[in-house]
Formats: C-alpha cells, structure tokens, sequence
C-alpha cells in the first residue's frame, strides 16, 4: 500500500526511504526521484514558486497513480510526497520513492510515477519573478509526451 | 423532483481559471437543458466576461466531475462538483 | 566533480542527497538508487553477502563511470558509493545520485551508471547461504543486455 | 635490458580465482616469449592444478593490465600489474 501526502512542509528523503526499507530484506532496489525548484525559468530569474492543488482530487489521483505503478512493476513498496504553497528556488518540490526486488523495475517505475504525476494529478504551478512579474506555468507537450510513452496496453492517465 | 427541489452544483475554479473567474467556489443551480460538462462550460461564459476570459472555447480547459477527470461529453446532474481548471504542472 | 567511495560502513541517503544538493538551485531533479542485500537468491534464504573488489583499480573505474555520465547527460552532481565487506539481508550495497536541470536527464544517469556499475567495475559478491553454503555470484546476461542499452554511439563499458 | 634486470610482474586474483590459485598476489618474472595477456594466462596454466582450475581457456575469465581492463590481446611488460579475476557483480 502506497504512502501519499500532499504538504506544505519539507519532507525528508533519508527518513521516508529509512521508513519504505524498514524490517524489509526482500526488497533489491529502491528508485527515488527528487524533484526541487530551479532558479530561473528559460532565463529569467525566480524568486519563488507557489503550487495550488485541488484537496480531495489531489489525494485520488496520486492514490490511483500509485495503485497503477503498483501493479505494473510488483513494487514492494511507494511513497509519493508533493508540496504545495510558496517554495524558494532550491527546495524540494516532490518525492517519488519505488521499491522492488529487482533494480529494472524499481527505476522505471520510479520514471512513471513522476511522469504521471505531472500530467495526471491536480497541482499548478505559479512563478514568481525577481523583477516582480508572475505567472503560471503553462502544461509542456514534452511532458504529455512522456506521460504518453507509459501509455501502450494500459490505463491512460486521465486528462 | 423540480428543479427548485435540485440540489445545486458545486463549482470549483483552480490557479488562473480561478484568478479570472475571481472566485475559487460557488453553488449554481443546474440550467435546464445543461446536461453535459461542455454544455454547462458554455452556459458559464454567458454569465460575464471574467467566465468568458477563464472558459472560452479556444482556452486550454480542463474538467473533474467529483473529482475525476471528466471531457467536454461527460455528464452533469444536480448535486455534482465540477471543477474547471487548466492543465495541470505539478511534479 | 562526482563523488566517488568505496567503503565497508553505511552510507546515509539523507546526508548524500543533501550534500550533493547544498546551495545549489540550478538543478531541477535528482535521481537516486540504492541496491540492498536480498533475503534469497533464486528461493535459497541468505544469510549474508560478502563483497570482495580490486582496490584502486575500482575507484578508478567508478570514476570513470562517473565522467562518462556527467559529460553525456550535462550532469549538476553525481554520487557513487559501494560498500564492500560482509552484508545482511536488508543492508544497502550501493548508492547512485545524479542531479541535473531537467528529471529526464537525472533519471536516464541513474539508471546508466547502476548499470554500468553492474558490470565494469571491478566488485564480486560471494552469498552464504542460510543452510551454510557459499557462492560466488555468476554474472548475468541480462546485466550485460542493461550495460549495453547505453553503448550506441558512446564509449564501450569495458569488460 | 637482459631478463634478470627486468622488474617482475605483479599479478593478483580475485574472487574464486584467487581461492583456486591459493594466493591473492605474487610477483613473477614475464616469462621469455611470453608479451600478451593471453600467453601469460595460458603459462600460468601450466603452473600446476590450482592455476589450470582458476585460469583454463573454458573458463570465464577477466583481465586488467595496470588496472584498465585488458583483452588476450592486449601487450604485457616487465613491471606491469596485471589482475585476474571473474565477470564482475557489484551493484
């Protein structure tokens, strides 16, 4: 059973996997994915990023991602944390953690569930420009493109 | 059941739906003949031009009914919650 | 510059992610990896897992690893650690960290150098059993097939 | 340079090689006619039982000269280290 959480808090890479591995000697390999806030957005320089969620869908969705990544790879273990209000360039944004028996799996769906949770869970993301300016960030095709090569013969992540 | 006995639709408007519709919440009794997600997001850009600058057609919108991603076929009933929201950039 | 260790104590995610990600924001995803001790190999229960190398030829081959996929994926920061000694089921065997700009780029490094430190460094594991026997680890084909995803028009791992 | 001049060679074994030599570590002298890593696996051999259980052609067996990998092929010269050892499993 997967661990989600949606927080404003920082979370913690080394006590959430400490936490996944706990009493476990099946597990071979353990994927994580840590994504942070970078400090400029196609040049320009960024002095925060907010995330805005929908509580309650947000929940589902991560829920029903993780259920997915689950079945596909047999993984012995998941944790998928993402932060939401106002974080500075270089904090952590969002944990992916995959545990398997075996290396292959654990990393790709470790791959997955980033990608999916870009694409099919409800946050948005606003930018907060040094020189004042604000904007929300627009949806990336390459994004949708990398969601989309998770797609063949399985459960399409819902738009 | 009447429409006056109906329960109202919840609606939901998220990052800058929300900003231009200038609210992020309200109840709205389902107009007669709106039965689907793309006939109740037409009927909401008649209701002023901050619904019309946040839904247009031509606009990157998404929908969830009760909290599932939903397409512009998908029906609505009273009682529903319908969020519109653009296309998500967690992660 | 990767960080590269060869050691017989633990290593600590936590700290390793976050030195690698200290007073950085120009980067936008790190990927990770930890190997750990399986309680069986192929329905045989383990009791331990000792791990023999080559001293410095193998510090010599990880980073050479390391370079190989910092020059290729643009990397902001890489970390490879490798115990070796006596292991129990359970315990992590090795670390990969690698950061870049973009997620896609922190992952495909991640799965490279696991991959390639499956097979061109110089580490051998010897499992012994729980009913007393011992084994050295044979090589895997399918170890080889991982390492040579990544060799089109790139530098061969060396065998 | 004549032979008894030359510096002897290093060689070490790992793993099951080196429970089946009997030794991690020696220093030889290169053998006259002997230049590639091949020639010297197959003198080697021709120490006794335990070098021809760690070292015979049907085995799979691994080099490295002054710790780079090396192929049969690959030249061999007084004062090198030259390694013998499996198909690695790390990771």
């Amino acid at each position: 059973m997967a661990r989600v959480g949606v927080q404003t808090a920082a979370f913690d890479l080394g006590s959430e996997a400490a936490a996944l591995l706990a009493g476990r000697s099946d597990i071979g390999g353990l994927g994580c994915f840590v994504g942070t806030v970078r400090d400029s957005a196609a040049g320009r320089p960024i002095a925060a990023m907010t995330l805005e969620h929908y509580p309650g869908m947000t929940e589902r969705a991560m829920a029903a991602i993780a259920a997915e990544a689950e079945a596909r790879w047999a993984l012995l273990g998941c944790t998928l944390i993402h932060r939401v209000g106002r974080l500075r360039p270089g904090e952590p944004i969002v944990l992916v953690l995959a545990a398997a028996a075996h290396r292959a799996a654990a990393l790709e769906a470790t791959g997955f569930l980033i990608d999916w949770l870009k694409t099919a869970a409800p946050f948005w993301k606003k930018e907060s420009f040094a020189d004042g300016g604000e904007a929300w960030v627009a949806a990336r095709a390459t994004d949708d493109e990398a969601a989309a090569r998770w797609r063949a013969g399985a459960v399409t992540p819902a738009r | 059941m009447t429409a006056a006995e109906a329960p109202p639709l919840r609606l939901l408007y998220f990052a800058w739906l929300r900003e231009r519709v200038g609210r992020a919440e309200e109840q709205v009794a389902l107009p007669d003949g709106v039965a689907t997600v793309g006939a109740l997001r037409a009927w909401l850009c008649s209701r002023g031009p901050g619904f019309a600058a946040a839904l247009a057609p031509d606009l990157p919108v998404r929908c969830a009914v009760n909290q599932d991603f939903a397409g512009p076929d998908a029906p609505v009933a009273p009682g529903d919650e319908v969020a519109f929201f653009p296309p998500v950039t967690g992660g």
